[in-house]
């Protein structure tokens, strides 16, 4: 349980249009926007030079493009994140790499305050993406395991997205790097290198603001992102031999959130489970859970039931990291209880 | 500072300089006026003492540039284009303001085809936008400059320091005007820093700084002239500490019972206008008679903007969603 | 509708124990716990020397206590902050002003990185206050007028309060700063010089975690906390002409949130509305009332709805401002609509 | 920088660095192979190359002080009292680890006891809460000082100035000990500002800084305990930047594959142990002997440790919403 779990030295290039890994279709993808439009640049710690990043998705970038277009940057998240939006007003369209997600905080002016109320208050657009590789159950204790997406979904003028797959992945990223908006683009550490899956060839782009049913069922409806995803699909394998037939709705997309596939969903099932990495207290969870307890209202069978973190700092020790992060078994519990209901 | 007597600029540039200057004070004393009246909405700003840094920077750049002014830089919004109407039209919270109601007094007054960046009030986030700016010039290899505004309290936050080291590494071509005005809010400079020159930060980050007086529009401009010119020509970021002082309180409601009498003496007896007409007058670039014109036609085109502001509509609360983001 | 809203220029102190305004009872409470406690300081922008903050909350402090316990910092949030974290740690109880709510990002990451967790990883108690004077609806603009709690809320580890009443405001504040742990404590501006209340004199603290009755009701429940407890308050009593008997419970505190007094009132009248000022999508509100929604699913006549501010930067020109945020005649509008319900 | 020959401090001091430095380089070089041998848990970090700096610097401070070091100080938390077996504890994220299993590696290993402030990964969130504590000194009157760590990378952070500031402008009794080891992670100096000392960041704050050589331990000694003495007596802050090299990669996954082996090479011939080592023989400080007996004693030590904590309890997962709040 080393930082090999993050596949931190493994090689991210795979031949395009095959199946791959989640990471591999990242680095594909902005390996082509780069490719298509010499306004896409990158910044960010490490991503340059030989090294290409933590994570290496931007290994062999600055050979390919240069180092004036892969910046390594000093580590002033504040500064480089502002700089990108500087850059964005020019006309650039900045793709971020903040090292882990948990070091977002460091730049949160330049995300909140400057990027995100930009275009509402004077009408200039700020298209960057901030890439945030986020998530944990990798033994990465409580400052390279966070999920802060809740902060960047409640504030006004950001977009915020979360793949759950490599084509997803791939397609998301593509479109936040077209998208006229700062973006924030959040990264399942736990499925770099753990996830292959079919990645579409060439221009593959995937809407902001739409989510994907991962798994059909009419049962009970489990509405999750990012590895969760995984989770919730394993837990619905396994409820089938109980006779559960369990929906499972990939979100993609935070904000704007798919309200439309959310509540036909709930509609349907008339049982709804939210999961999330992110502890639950006040996290996205809610908002979900909130909407559609109000709007499906009288189509429920059962309450909205929430499962998150708990409302503490993800601590380090696999035993204590495993008490407080969802996984299949504690979602097919659930999922059964609200079955019953 | 002002040690070797500068070599004047051209009469139009001087007249220039001047003109900028005069408007400044007459729009800023006006809005003033307005809010001592109950006819303003919010708070507001007062960039007395601060036009000829303003002013003589502003009027440094080239009409690609691009600068990023704060809530001091009045007359920098005006030489880059900024009507007077917009103006006071975003400061009075109406349709046809630059931020359309959406944001107050100055802030986010940016343009874009007048290279203005609009600030927010987490400063000095506008000088890591600069930076970008300026490093996206690089880039693309454009012959473009960044300019970025400052306080003294502004040099001690992080972001200044993040911001200056990044633009030296990068070799940015930017900019970064320094307005040392002796106070940020209600706290004198003995409590925000142990040095004697904001100057000084600039050898934290390999940034050259040279110090002016910032009360003397000629000696900014030739300063900022030669931080440009530098800039543009792969130089690299300069910084520009100008020393200067907040001849008002720190916002519209603001006393500043808190600054000694003697020290506002001392600085209002070195006006930056004051010290400017009389020099002009006694060059000769300009008459009695031209000193009046042009505060009649200062007067005229504040008097209209304020006119064009308080019949202007307010925005429609319907559309109190739209914009937020880019189509 | 000038900074004369916020007050600035009037005077803070009053003779205790009497009806006072709502910013007088901050200050009585903070001047009484620094003459009970010599571990109190006072540090911030400008809260010091004559001046005492840009609301004059501590005016009279640097006079009374002396220079070196009310400090006035350079605007360096981050570090100022961290600072406090410092000196809680060695046993001090730092009372932090950040100049107003929306500046609290500028230190982000010593609040929610650092503060937050320490006593989880190892144990040390971290007693600070930030007080964050916070909330809009007079003009200020989208970076004076944020109510930024959720994040807050979000984050394992911090204590969060929001008085409405002097009282409160003075027994809160005495009660975070004897708590042991990071207690952020939003000020409602528009309450400042506008509201006025009997404050009990001395020692006078109210619990952190319990909300507050502010009015009985039957028919339907409104929770709130802020000054949007004065809107409802205003609603309830239009809505008695209607036949309409509406309970408003103020939380007073968002972190830990009275559960029990929120589902005990859910269950009561069973129709609830939630409010706040800060904008709704993904706020407070969403926890609240996706609990309900779960905790009281089978006792609710109505769906619980929310009101909040949209999801768009604070904007400055009063109609659009008044578009933007919640107040008594749309909280009526709504609560009509669940009591038709 | 080592040009004047400085005092040797007593033999026994000179005893005292060699051997917490030997401590240090085995339970260090330890930690590595345990996670060689896929024993480790999440990742972890080598401090090899820092031993004189943690060591010569924390051992400058007196009981009552306090200190925040970062990832690379092991010596540091040793020098202060932490046990080995405490700290492997914390790195196999048992219950008898610092954290308790709360939190990974080095991090929050913090202990108010031995006068320790637990770091947190935001960069250089220490070097705030360092300050913050000496101003706690200052306020109640405490002939304390504070010590904090920080990297060349943290030194380009804004935190970095602000916190620099804060101390020069309180005065604060806070000595800062700057581990320039050329690296921010895969990123040389070169690329992260464009100056050649971080020394001469002190002087944007007015806080004096020296230039010692990081691998002589007896220099950074000496430089710590003048400036813990000058801040003990109200002199206020210094800094000290300590030149050296990262031996090995950032963490235990990273093979630094970046770094010139020339570079490594230059720095390997200058390894403040081996170095001290030759030196205290030369000296007859010690004899062979002697430095088989330290050895032994070290390697002892932290082969119990490691059984310690290997041996020990998993925390209880039922025990996970434990400890956020103090009671
Ligand atoms: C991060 C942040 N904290 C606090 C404030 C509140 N504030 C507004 S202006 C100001 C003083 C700024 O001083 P300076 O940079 O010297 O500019 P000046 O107003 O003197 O021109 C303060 C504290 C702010 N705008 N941003
Ligand atoms: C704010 C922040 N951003 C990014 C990181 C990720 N990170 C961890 S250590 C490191 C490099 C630190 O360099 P330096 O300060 O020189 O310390 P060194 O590791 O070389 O001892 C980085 C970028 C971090 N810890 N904190
Ligand atoms: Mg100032
Ligand atoms: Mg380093």
């Amino acid at each position: 349980m080393t930082g090999a779990n993050f596949g931190f030295a493994a090689p991210t290039a795979e031949a395009a249009g095959t199946e791959m890994t989640y990471i591999a279709a990242i680095s594909e993808a902005l390996r082509e926007e780069m490719r298509r439009d010499g306004d896409v640049v990158v910044l960010g710690e490490d991503v340059g030079g030989s090294f290409g990043g933590a994570f290496k998705v931007t290994q062999g970038f600055a050979d390919e493009f240069g180092d004036r277009r892969v910046m390594n940057m000093p580590m002033t998240e504040n500064a480089f994140i502002g700089a990108a939006t500087g850059m964005a007003l020019m006309g650039l369209r900045p793709v971020v790499e903040v090292q882990f997600a948990d070091f977002i905080t460091t730049g949160f002016d330049a995300i909140v305050q400057f990027a995100a109320t930009n275009h509402y208050r004077w009408g200039a657009a700020v298209p960057w993406v901030i890439r945030a590789p986020a998530d944990g159950g990798i033994s990465s204790g409580p400052f390279h395991s966070q999920n802060p997406e809740a902060w960047f979904v409640h504030t006004p003028g950001l977009k915020v997205v979360v793949p759950a797959t490599p084509a997803d992945a791939k397609g998301l990223l593509i479109s936040a790097i077209r998208d006229d908006n700062p973006v924030v683009y959040f990264e399942s550490k736990p499925l770099y290198r753990s996830l292959r899956g079919e990645v579409p060839e060439g221009d593959h782009t995937v809407p902001i603001g739409r989510a994907r049913l991962a798994r059909a069922g009419t049962d009970v409806a489990v509405v999750t992102y990012g590895a969760m995803v995984h989770q919730a699909v394993t837990a619905a394998q396994t409820l089938e031999a109980d006779g559960i037939d369990v929906a499972v709705l990939d979100l993609r997309s935070l904000k704007p959130l798919d309200t439309e596939a959310v509540l036909e969903l709930a509609v349907a099932t008339g049982r709804v489970l939210v999961i999330h990495a992110a502890n639950r207290l006040a996290g996205v969870g809610a908002e979900i859970a909130a909407l559609i307890a109000d709007e499906a209202f009288d189509r429920l069978d059962a309450p909205v039931r929430r499962i998150g973190g708990l409302d503490v700092p993800v601590p380090f020790s696999p035993p204590l990291e495993a008490a407080y992060r969802p996984d299949a078994t504690r979602i097919a519990d659930e999922v059964r209880a609200l079955a019953r209901w | 500072m002002g040690d070797i007597p500068l070599p004047a600029p051209p009469p139009e540039t001087q007249l220039d300089l001047y003109r900028w200057m005069v408007l400044t004070r007459t729009l800023d004393d006006r809005i003033m006026a307005l809010w001592k009246q109950g006819r303003g909405v919010g708070g507001t700003f007062s960039g007395k003492g601060h036009e000829a840094i303003a002013v003589g920077a502003g009027l440094a750049l080239g009409a690609d540039d691009v600068v990023a002014p704060m809530h001091r830089d009045l007359g920098c919004y005006l030489v880059r284009g900024l009507t007077p109407e917009r103006i006071v039209a975003n400061q009075l919270g109406r349709i046809t303001g630059v931020t359309a109601g959406r944001d107050a007094n100055l802030h986010g007054m940016g343009d874009l085809e007048l290279g203005i960046i609009g600030f927010v009030s987490h400063l000095p986030q506008s000088m890591s936008t600069a930076v970008g700016a300026a490093m996206s010039f690089t880039y693309r290899g454009e012959p473009r400059v960044a300019m970025a505004f400052a306080g003294d309290g502004s040099s001690s936050t992080g972001l200044f320091h993040e911001a200056l080291n990044l633009a030296a590494v990068q070799r940015a071509p930017l900019v970064l005007v320094v307005e040392n005005n002796q106070y940020a809010y209600s706290t004198p400079l003995s409590q925000q820093m142990a040095i004697d020159d904001i100057a000084d930060r600039g050898a934290a980050h390999g940034v050259p700084a040279t110090i002016v007086d910032g009360n003397n529009v000629e000696e900014v401009h030739s300063a900022a002239l030669s931080a440009v010119a530098k800039a543009r020509a792969g130089g690299g970021p300069t910084m520009i500490e100008c020393k200067t002082m907040r001849m008002l309180g720190h916002a519209i409601h603001d006393g500043a019972e808190y600054v000694p009498a003697e020290l506002l003496e001392h600085w209002r007896r070195r006006d930056p206008i004051d010290r400017y007409r009389k020099r002009l007058l006694k060059r000769g670039v300009i008459d009695d008679e031209g000193v009046s014109t042009i505060d009649k036609e200062c007067a005229d085109a504040v008097e209209a903007a304020v006119e064009f502001a308080e019949s202007s509509e307010w925005p429609d609360p319907a559309s109190v969603e739209r914009g937020v983001y880019a189509p």
